[in-house]
């Protein structure tokens, strides 16, 4: 049962994901302006607007939650602007959620956009011997897929996983993003289709690699008392139920991106609950509740093997048992677990600063019943997750 | 080099003069060629890459870490072999040549470090639980021609010859 | 008087401010240890790390809360990365505050850390209509010292004031600076020295203007409870009493970093009180205090105009009369309403992130009596305010 | 140029071919010289530098706005001078010439929009209340030599001739 902790997904907005090179402010005004619609609030009204930041957009990226304010139109709001990688559309909602928990507003927006500006994507600048992003990069190029590729291989190797397997989660994903208009990719991957896609980094192919999308998400979150007042019941509202936020434990003893070599366990024990795992843990922890209450995820596939790996990290299925799970068609849309039921981010390519908040969008539409064409059926309880480099783990639970 | 070369390509490496290392202090440049980590001198615990000024246990308040050579040996934990040319800051081959990446696990450190795999020897090459030992060869050459070496891991001779 | 909202600084530390180029994470790992030390608490029983970022840095600076966690060693804590230009540090310390209030955490650090790396100062590179730091370094070379002295212009013709008062604001600051061994310049300079210094943008000199530091700030905060149960009293700590993060309402009519141009008041009109007005005065509403009850303030004085400026943002005069209180030596250690006692940013030089948890540590100290060599006499409300690029205005209030 | 140059000078440049603008449509390239800023088809209110998709007021939804010219003339705000050359991506002339800098406000917009002044023009020529208007400059010329104007703040001509 909810509590008046848990707060309240008022509205949801997006742009839909794509690529056209635009200023990501452009992209995050129209997620804005249609979270505010869902929720019909005035932005006027809202007192805390925390922005997910992006890094390759100059200074504008790197204060998210000013651009957007001053974009929307500066009304003295609160903001805050958080940087976790991949995890930093959940770091925002966790800003939002801890400032509407500590009494400093009733109601806030959530936003992050992004977009792949034209002329300059490399790493930033400089010979930073100390930076492991510099380090994988440079002395190794090893790239991100290759770290996926890294955890890939493992899961043949060790667990008998096939790449069949691998192609089954793009071929489950594609299929479901048809369905959904804010994907960027709507159409149907076959296994056909993967015999004629280039290995990029061995096993992995690049149809078994997320791209990088423009795109935009925003949420309004308010607690129970401000969506009362404004709806009249709290009846069929999603709520928050968790937002954990989760670093490792030392030893880290998995290779985790971009660190190119692991902690050393030959004095201080691996903790017995891995990284992954605990992101997941801590999470349904605080919202009470177990693999067995979730009825749809959002998980960050960016790759086809790395979301194997998520059925186990959730407790959906013992550890190396993921595959089975794809194979018996159990996540899919339609199945008694469906998994990115959205697409995932095989359908749309990550907007990174985005990515974490539209999953958010993306539950709240399905614990409402409005995800027409990959609608999940009878979903009560939402969960997504996601890991960002530099040992940012987030998952969010949402219930109805 | 690789391990696998021959002993006279060997002794000419022996009698090189000093390899400029991609990176400076994290791997020996001369036989017998070793990572060099760095061991807290309060707990004992060991990190690579070697850092100094403090102790990556959050138990410890050990401010110094020397540095200490690890294993030559460890054993694959996985490995993967790239297709594309990666972006700069690597300076890629051109025409780019595939090469493999291994995480390889040295048992006394309980550590996995990630490298490249000596040049030629492929994914098809490797399996895991592999021994692979520590060896060098040319990262890049810079635009004044002089090579920058870097670590890799290189398959145990057969007949283990170091 | 405090409540039990009011959270606790139970220690602080730094590590000096000067230009060494080294790594800004081990600046940073000597101010978070030195804080703990100072806390008396373990690292593993940190809960949560807010960290402040540098954009210079590369990645890690970027991740501000996960390096100095996995620095310091992972524990599994829960982290956030801040950025807000200037008050970046401020608003790692909201996050913390907000997450600890939410009953997120007990305790936590907060830390920020700088350093100006070879090879790189130059603005984020690519071509960026839509980026005001863009516009205005492109299109017009109007760099922040140029803004800084269109503010003192107005001043000059406005007020009356005279190029004499700005120089004895950093004639007053550097004589308080020599005192304080976490200051990079401790000489003091008089009046004489100003005719040697070049013109920079005129009416402002070299010696007018804050140069950039490497430097680095923590404190460890906790609910009263924790400190309670460490300390076995409360009497004497250091009490947060207000935090506040504001952004200007449209129209904002006043000239700011680092827009081109100001909102337009022609259609809507301009709010009653400005930008800099609201900061502090928001920061007051939340503590329940005024500027009589003020013992000492850190001000941000990137120029020695702007900290005149500031005297009346802060109410310690009616606007146009600032310069009439470092003239009357007010503002000056052990003058009545002593500001920047520490030396300013005229001693220090700006280590951005770190600059807005220094003023945090230096304020705690001052409030403990233990700021020898500087020490305002019984001090018991201390006051920090800062603004940053893009409407980013905090302000901190202290209390003993 | 300056609008304090004289008739023939003007003559010339009205005469010029398209000069390329540092920045597109922010101002016009042809006399008479003006800022343009943009206008919310909803409540009126106007911006500088021109956006589209969406108004700058908080209680206005308007997405639409429109190309507008501004005034032409306005009144000193404040100023200043540049001694150093600001760093990329200002492409700064060598050997650097000190500049003034003016914020000026349009009464009638009810904006203050920041420029350079007009080269020659000084602090030492300037105060706070000063009737200026907007002229052209060179900013810069790129690579290929083609020059790229900007717009200036510059001193109405005493006889007030456009
Ligand atoms: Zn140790
Ligand atoms: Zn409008």
């Amino acid at each position: 049962m909810a509590t008046e902790r848990d707060l309240v997904v008022l509205g949801a907005g997006m742009h839909p994901w794509g690529k056209w090179g635009k200023n990501f402010v452009d992209y995050g005004l129209v997620a804005a302006k249609a979270a505010l619609a869902d929720a019909d609030v005035a932005w006027r009204d809202i007192e805390f607007v925390a922005g997910a930041d992006t890094i390759r957009n100059g200074y504008p990226g790197f204060v998210a939650g000013s651009t957007f304010s001053q974009a929307m139109g500066w009304t003295g709001a609160q903001i805050s602007s958080s940087y976790a990688a991949c995890a930093s559309g959940a770091q925002a909602m966790q800003s939002a959620r801890a400032q509407i928990l500590a009494g400093f507003a009733d109601v806030a927006m959530v936003i992050g956009a992004d977009t792949t500006p034209k002329g300059f994507f490399a790493p930033v600048g400089g010979e930073r011997k100390e930076d492991p992003d510099w380090q994988r990069f440079h002395l190794l190029g090893a790239t991100n897929p290759a770290f996926f590729a890294l955890n890939a291989r493992r899961r043949i190797d060790v667990f008998g996983d096939t790449v069949e397997d691998f192609a089954l989660v793009k071929v489950k994903n594609s299929k479901a993003g048809v369905g959904n208009p804010n994907a960027r990719f709507r159409k149907e991957f076959t296994l056909d289709d993967f015999a004629g896609s280039p290995i990029v980094s061995d096993p992995l192919r690049l149809l078994d690699i997320c791209a990088t999308s423009d795109g935009a998400a925003a949420v309004i979150i308010c607690t129970p008392e401000y969506a009362m007042k404004k709806l009249g019941t709290l009846q069929g509202t999603v709520r928050i139920r968790a937002v954990s936020n989760t670093t490792p434990t030392y030893p880290q003893v998995r290779l985790e991106l971009p660190d190119i070599a692991t902690d050393s366990n030959s004095v201080v024990q691996a903790p017995a609950r891995g990284f992954k795992d605990s992101i997941a843990y801590n999470a349904y922890e605080q919202a009470g509740l177990g693999p067995e209450d979730v009825s749809c995820a959002e998980v960050y596939d960016l790759s086809t093997a790395l979301e194997l790996d998520w059925y186990e990290n959730l407790g959906f299925c013992p550890e190396g048992e993921g595959a089975r799970l794809v194979r018996d068609g159990v996540t899919a849309l339609g199945g008694s677990k469906p998994v990115n039921a959205s697409g995932g981010l095989a359908s749309f390519g990550e907007a990174i600063p985005a990515q974490a908040i539209a999953q958010v969008c993306e539950l709240t539409w399905q614990l409402q019943g409005r995800s027409d064409g990959h609608q999940v059926e009878n979903a009560k309880v939402g969960l997504a997750i996601n890991q960002g480099l530099f040992g940012h783990g987030s998952c969010t639970i949402l219930s109805v | 080099m690789q391990a696998l070369s021959s002993d006279t390509t060997t002794l000419q490496n022996v009698t090189t003069t000093e390899r400029i290392p991609a990176v400076e202090g994290w791997f020996t440049t001369s036989e017998p060629y070793t990572l060099i980590g760095a061991k807290c001198t309060g707990c004992g615990t060991v990190v690579f890459p070697p850092r100094s000024g403090s102790c990556p246990s959050p138990d410890c308040d050990g401010a110094e870490l020397e540095p200490t050579p690890l294993s030559r040996k460890g054993k694959v934990w996985s490995y993967t072999e790239n297709h594309y040319a990666p972006p700069p800051p690597y300076v890629a081959a051109e025409p780019f040549e595939p090469y493999a990446l291994a995480a390889v696990e040295l048992e006394a450190e309980g550590i996995v470090i990630l490298g490249q795999v000596a040049t030629g020897v492929m994914a098809a090459d490797l399996s895991i639980g592999q021994e692979v030992e520590v060896d060098l060869q040319v990262l890049y050459r810079n635009d004044e021609g002089v090579d920058h070496w870097i670590w890799t891991w290189a398959p145990s001779a057969p007949k283990g010859s170091a």
